[in-house]
């Protein structure tokens, strides 16, 4: 079993993004950002890289490993890495392992309310093709299909030390300014939604309004709107989308006291 | 004419004026520039009154004793202090608010009403006509508090029985000054005050203090203001709260201090404990000062909770003046003007939310920052001076009590006042939280910001509390006046605040480093970075979970219950249950007296008598 | 190995019973359907199997009938009987034991969910675990996950370099 | 001039009680679980349990692999503690098939599965200390378990799964001098113990508030179902490996742990004393291995053309977290017809947890799952 980490394929989803880059989409590339943008852009890039939070998120057996990793053997805190409790104050979703369909909805729900930049990592095979559980009706097979994930670690599972490594890569990835896979999911929301559509129907949506973030952060594309966000629009408002209760309707019996 | 008979003819003209046309819609504005030319004439007379006292013409005689009106320092304070709370009601009520009220007319009247009276109080030339101020103030108080009728009517009567017992405390001690002295005036009674015996000085300090304490509320009489202020229809109660409370301390601070002198308290000792009668008072503050504290902690219902702070904070002051260095004199004096303006503001900043939303239950409210931001500025202003920090002016004053209790040794005493700030901390926290953070109600989604002619006021107030924080001096100056009359010793201080030989307060430079701090912080977040995207309030962080309206999430209740449940036992309520007792005992007399009264019941008394006869019978046989 | 006499002596009192060792400490029972109830209520009453381990449910899909064995361990006899009792697979429906062993409630809700028998009686059959689920129940013998995998699911394009030059010369994992 | 409109107070349902989601993502939570907890004030008044978030299908991907394939499949079951999951299967199996495992191997298998018990309930100790705030001693905890996974990859080749135990045996000898590694490993736990006992055990706040926190009576207990360590703190001398023994443990002298207080913090002790158990096992694991040669596995057919017979077995076994059941039906073909997992926590965590949560305040939640050692992946499989 190797422990490499594995570079994802950050594809850009050619079917769902006729023409290529331009129309109104800011581009990401270095070019066409100000001097003054990119020196703000690079020195904000290196604080980012030293001090990173990984929200607090056991979704798989993979947990297991993460308290070596985090406590005196390893300890991750050494090169600026500590759990955080919530989404919104957290960079890096670490997904251990394989993701349950039930899971991966929250999964997806924590990702979008992260605020950007926020970085995936895929811990063990069951990310990467679904591993030990190819077969199951349960879980996800490819993480990246459902949301832009900047690296991978194969093994089942992997050890400790593989963890920090790809914690380093991914420093040294957000350095440089390369770990820009969260740019993804607003650039080609379509192919996430999409795909995100095959496993939990048509009717599937989340409280965040990621179009408009995209809008707002500069991050629209083409790829951003397409045939599987119109059917978000049919749903109705945000308001209105949040029918689901996901739990039992038994769940909890009696009503709040009038 | 004096300075004096101009307030007292405006107040007279006042209440005239709203008699006969009290119901037009502009009568609000009429009244409201009337007080706010009050508060000129009042300002007017600070360098008079700065030296001497102004007479008025205003007096009657009455045994022989010639009973008149005079503005000295300290009345020209609590002057200024009535017509400025007055000004802001009636600015507050005139425009939207009045409009939605029933029985506006009354409500207009009653504070005219209540003006007048206090201002006969606090400008009262002798022990006569301070009385008749009292007693004026007391009825007026308790048309204003009956007014409105519901559940605000039970809760007047059990002031107007307390204010009653309180008044009749009061005329003893008058009586018995006028029995020792022949005379009503100060001076008389202040030189007679020394040559009385010890239990002389004690009964007349004892009738005095707890006949004004019931007003100010002080324990163990605090039980009455809470439910009967919190009742009244907003404005009024606002005024009640930010000044009429504040009659009691007024009158304290008048006899206690002015006139007997704490010298002369000092001198009076508690037997076995060791405490003087100046100790004991102090004493008696600063559980006034914890005590409704923790109990406001405790309410669910925005006014109540800002009513039983309203007692606390009294006992800051008073504390503050029986301290008796120029410090803490100037300290519980301040304190009275920053009191009435936060407390002021914060009233009238929940009455605001119940226009919008009918309740100010805590339990039923949440999340309107969105739909009133400048009624939650307004409140964060008022609650950040109740706490008593920076940048409000609340912050000042409770630093001129705490360091006059430092440098006079009374280290219970000031962590007695720690403690009292903690659990104000605690509970504005819960105030604000409960009605303006967490979850917005669907049913408040359609809730607007109150209207200008509500909003304008209390941002005028909060104003008034920032500018005296950011420039204590200028507060400062208007209790050096009050400081001068009373004899206390006298403060030096700048713009900025007081420099000790112990400590010094720069508020221009606190204020001006934390707003440097605020602004470093806001060009961080509102130039450097993204522009914000609002999200959704069902987008939150829910462990993960899908939130729905349904899902009742994000509220709260019952704040701090680990406190609660470590404090909680103490507030079994040992004196409710003696009041409770006290009532049960009059209700059981009266009944039996009202039977005996009423009843022609005739075997009893047939009974009775013969009970009596062959008693009598057979004790005479023997 | 045989069947203690003081359960035989109890197994004896109902009718329609077949009893017989399954290896050390195990007893297997065969039992009617409208038997059980009964049975597990005097197993224990009278011999102390108070502690429910579990309830297994399979899907003989070719006899048309789901078998619920309830396994009863008796902490005085050191004894775990297993009983076996066969449903018919349509419709699915049985009695619950909830009433006898509190345990029962999760298993039987968990049987409900993952083959779709309902419990008369049970105290919730809603879902537990696959709440978002919206196929048949998937422990059925009829429904096949592999198959179900491939339609759901895309795979990984998978072919390092090595893997590829390897297949140029006639081997790798397709051949 | 409009005159708003003021929303009715009455409509307003008062906020006296509220729901909070205690987890799936949430720092208090043991795995990835979900309680939904209706609060008054900070008193939660319903609790239910929602789980499946780690659900895999295991059951039915079980029916779709080998025999042997499986043994890849089975430690995953429960995460912290998955060698009772592998010897269970392979007993289930070894029951089915008639197997017998030489003595060499059972008494390895008797020593993973008390490693792999000191390294549950280590893990424990440091979950519920951090519950209640102790975060030194889950450090500590955690270092500790750190140093045993290293003998199971000694051993095994892996920290956490080791696919080891095999049917008819184990996969094979250990290493050379690894049994000095663990003696020298349990001196040194045996050092850290009085090192825990004063950070957690006698500490102050911890017997504060574990006392009376989510108690339950010996009776209650037993009719809820619930087993292990958690009803041996109730005070119930139950444990599978005497009642119901296997391998070679009828051989082995070893102690019952119990207590009466039947709260978190019985549980806990139960735990810290199984810990003392455990390495006292261990040791005459450790003397018999010396002792005992031969063989570690049976002789096995072609594992990829291994029909077992037709047949059904229930192997119990005591996990860390309590009986763990594995009931495999065979029809004599190359895959099992049905396996059904009992997990140990799956009573613990669903309806006892239910039970014990009302009444107790929010801040108890997490400490009344870790004191329960619910484990969800057993739950949801």
């Amino acid at each position: 079993m190797t422990d490499k980490p594995l570079k994802s394929h950050v594809r850009p989803p050619q079917d769902t993004m006729p023409g290529g880059a331009g129309q109104g989409c800011p581009a990401p590339d270095a070019q066409t950002r100000s001097i003054w943008r990119r020196i703000m852009d690079d020195f904000a890039d290196h604080c980012r890289a030293r001090s990173l939070f990984v929200l607090h998120y056991c979704t798989g057996c993979g947990a297991i490993e993460l308290p070596p990793t985090i406590t005196s053997r390893f300890d991750m805190e050494r090169v600026g890495i500590t759990p955080m409790v919530t989404p919104r104050q957290a960079d890096i979703l670490l997904i251990t392992g394989y993701l349950s369909l039930k899971t991966l909805k929250r999964v997806i729900l924590s990702y979008e309310q992260m605020q950007g930049p926020k970085y995936v990592l895929g811990f063990g095979s069951c990310t990467i093709n679904g591993g030990m559980y190819w077969n199951s009706y349960a879980t996800m097979k490819r993480l990246d299909q459902y949301i832009p994930t900047d690296l991978f670690i194969a093994g089942c599972m992997p050890r400790p030390e593989a963890v920090q490594q790809v914690l380093l890569k991914l420093i040294e990835d957000i350095d440089a300014g390369r770990a820009n896979a969260w740019q993804d999911y607003y650039r080609n929301y379509d192919f996430y939604l999409g795909n995100q559509q095959r496993l939990f129907g048509a009717g599937w949506n989340t409280p965040t309004d990621v179009i408009g973030e995209a809008r707002h952060y500069g991050y629209y594309g083409p790829g951003t709107e397409g045939e599987h966000t119109r059917l978000l629009a049919e749903g109705g408002g945000s308001a209105a989308r949040l029918a689901h209760a996901e739990y039992p309707s038994t769940a909890l019996t009696g009503r709040i006291k009038s | 004419m004096s300075e004096l008979d101009f307030l007292f003819a405006f107040a007279a003209v006042l209440i005239a004026g709203v008699m006969c046309c009290g119901r037009d819609g502009r009568a609000g504005w009429a009244a409201m520039a009337v007080y706010g030319a009050m508060l000129v004439a009042v300002m007017a007379a600070a360098g008079k009154v700065a030296g001497g006292s102004i007479p008025s013409a205003l007096g009657f005689s009455v045994l022989g004793h010639k009973i008149g009106w005079r503005m000295d320092g300290l009345g020209w304070f609590f002057s200024m202090l009535t017509a400025g709370a007055a000004f802001f009601a009636s600015w507050y009520a005139a425009g939207e608010w009045g409009r939605a009220q029933p029985g506006m007319k009354t409500q207009h009247l009653l504070l005219a009403l209540n003006v007048a009276a206090m201002l006969l109080l606090v400008n009262a030339g002798d022990l006569l006509s301070l009385f008749i101020g009292w007693e004026l103030v007391s009825w007026a108080a308790f048309a204003m508090m009956a007014q409105k009728g519901g559940p605000a009517q039970p809760a007047a009567m059990r002031y107007m029985i307390y204010a009653l017992a309180g008044a009749m405390a009061v005329l003893a001690g008058i009586m018995i000054v006028h029995a020792v002295t022949g005379s009503f005036a100060y001076k008389d009674f202040a030189a007679a005050f020394g040559a009385m015996s010890s239990g002389m000085k004690w009964l007349l300090a004892g009738l005095f203090a707890a006949g004004f304490g019931v007003k100010m509320a002080l324990m163990p009489f605090h039980l009455w203001q809470a439910a009967a202020y919190s009742e009244t229809p907003g404005a009024s109660s606002a005024f009640l709260n930010a000044v009429s409370a504040r009659m009691g301390l007024f009158a304290l601070i008048l006899v206690l201090v002015k006139v007997m002198g704490l010298s002369a308290l000092a001198g009076l000792h508690v037997p076995l404990i060791g405490l003087s009668a100046k100790g004991l008072l102090m004493w008696i503050a600063a559980f006034t000062m914890v005590i409704p504290t923790f109990i406001a902690l405790m309410q669910t219902d925005a006014r109540m909770l800002l009513t039983w702070h309203g007692i606390g904070q009294g006992g800051y002051m008073l504390l503050g003046v029986l301290v008796g260095t120029g410090l803490g004199t100037a300290g519980g004096l301040l304190h009275v003007f920053n009191y009435a303006t936060y407390q002021m503001a914060l009233f009238l900043a929940v009455t605001a939310v119940i226009h919008r939303t009918g309740t100010s239950d805590l339990d039923r409210l949440g999340g309107l920052i969105t739909r009133m931001p400048w009624t939650y500025v307004t409140l964060l202003m008022g609650i950040i001076g109740l706490a008593g920090l920076p940048p409000m002016n609340g912050f000042v004053s409770k630093w001129m009590i705490y360091r006059s209790l430092l440098d006079s040794g009374s280290a219970f005493l000031l962590i007695f006042a720690f403690v009292g700030t903690l659990g104000t901390i605690l509970s504005v926290y819960k105030l604000i939280h409960n009605i303006f953070l967490g979850r917005l109600r669907p049913q408040h989604e359609g809730v607007r910001e109150a209207p200008w002619s509500m909003v304008a006021p209390m941002l005028a107030l909060g104003g008034i509390g920032f500018v005296t924080g950011w420039f204590p001096g200028l507060a400062l100056n208007l209790t050096d006046i009050a400081q001068a009359a009373m004899g206390a010793p006298e403060l030096p201080h700048g713009l900025g605040g007081v420099a000790t030989a112990r400590g010094s307060l720069n508020m221009i430079w606190v204020v001006s480093i934390l707003l440097v701090a605020i602004g470093f912080g806001a060009i961080v977040f509102y130039f450097l970075g993204n522009r914000r995207y609002e999200v959704n309030q069902l987008n939150n962080y829910a462990g993960g979970h899908f939130l729905s309206p349904q899902v009742p999430y994000q509220f709260s209740h019952e704040f701090y219950p680990g406190l609660a449940r470590v404090i909680g036992p103490w507030y079994r309520g040992s004196i409710v249950r003696a009041e409770q007792g006290i009532g049960t005992l009059l209700d059981v007399s009266g009944d039996l007296w009202r039977g005996i009264y009423h009843l022609a019941w005739t075997p009893l008394y047939l009974l009775a008598a013969t009970v009596i006869a062959l008693g009598w019978a057979i004790m005479g046989g023997m | 190995m045989s069947i203690p006499a003081r359960l035989n002596e109890v197994l004896n009192e109902l009718p329609a019973i077949q009893a017989r060792p399954a290896g050390a400490r195990r007893v297997r029972v065969d039992v009617a359907p409208q038997g059980l109830p009964a049975l597990l209520e005097l197993l224990k009453g009278r011999l102390g199997f108070i502690h429910l381990s579990a309830i297994s449910c399979v899907d003989w899909i070719e006899d048309g009938q789901f078998e619920l064995v309830y396994h009863v361990w008796s902490h005085e006899m050191k004894l775990l009987v297993s009983c076996h009792v066969r449903i018919a697979r349509e419709p699915g429906v049985y009695v619950s034991v909830h009433d006898i062993h509190e345990p029962a409630g999760f298993f039987e809700r968990d049987i409900h969910e993952m083959f779709g028998v309902h419990f008369d009686g049970a105290p919730s059959m809603e879902k537990f675990i696959l709440t978002s689920w919206e196929g048949p129940p998937p422990m059925r013998k009829d429904f096949n996950t592999r198959k179900h995998v491939e339609e759901t699911f895309e795979w990984v394009d998978y072919r390092p370099d090595w893997l590829k030059d390897i297949e140029r010369k006639g081997g790798g994992i397709e051949s | 001039m409009t005159t708003p409109q003021v929303p009715d107070p009455a409509t307003l349902a008062p906020s006296e009680e509220y729901d909070l989601y205690f987890g799936p993502n949430h720092p208090g939570i043991e795995g990835n679980y979900s309680v939904r907890v209706r609060l008054k004030g900070d008193v939660i008044c319903q609790a239910v349990a929602d789980g499946g978030y780690l659900h895999r299908g295991f059951e039915k991907i079980m029916e779709d692999r080998l025999w042997v394939q499986n043994i890849a499949l089975v430690p995953r079951i429960c995460v912290p503690d998955p060698v009772p999951m592998e010897e269970s299967y392979a007993r289930a199996v070894e029951m089915i098939g008639g197997l017998e495992v030489p003595l060499r191997a059972q008494w390895i298998r008797v020593l993973m599965l008390e490693l792999s018990r000191i390294c549950a309930h280590l893990f424990t100790f440091g979950g519920n200390a951090a519950t209640i705030g102790l975060y030194t001693n889950m450090f500590w905890g955690v270092t500790m378990r750190d140093l045993f996974l290293d003998i199971f990859e000694e051993i095994t080749g892996a920290r956490i799964y080791h696919i080891y135990i095999t049917p008819g045996g184990v996969r094979r000898d250990l290493p050379e001098g690894v049994l000095e590694r663990i003696e020298a490993l349990l001196v040194e736990l045996e050092e850290r113990m009085p090192q825990f006992e004063d950070l957690f055990f006698n500490n102050a706040v911890v017997i504060d508030r574990a006392t009376g926190t989510g108690r339950m009576s010996a009776e209650e207990a037993l009719a809820w179902g619930v087993t292990g360590p958690n009803l041996r703190a109730t005070g119930v001398a139950s444990d599978v490996r005497r009642d119901d023994p296997y391998l070679v443990y009828p051989q082995v002298d070893f102690d019952i742990v119990t207590e009466t207080g039947g709260d978190a913090l019985a549980r806990m002790m139960v735990r810290k004393g199984e810990v003392v158990q455990a390495v006292k096992i261990v040791r005459q694991a450790i003397a018999a291995l010396r002792k005992v040669g031969g063989p570690v596995r049976c002789e096995l057919p072609n594992p990829l053309a291994w029909d077992l017979p037709a047949g059904d077995a229930y192997a119990r076994t005591e996990s860390s977290k309590g009986e763990l059941g594995f009931y495999i039906v065979s029809n004599g073909g190359p895959r099992p017809y049905r396996v059904h997992v009992r997990g140990a926590s799956s009573m613990h965590a669903v309806q006892v947890l239910e039970k014990l949560l009302v009444g107790s305040r929010i801040e108890d939640v997490a400490q009344i799952m870790f004191s329960l050692d619910a484990c969800p992946p057993e739950v949801d499989r």
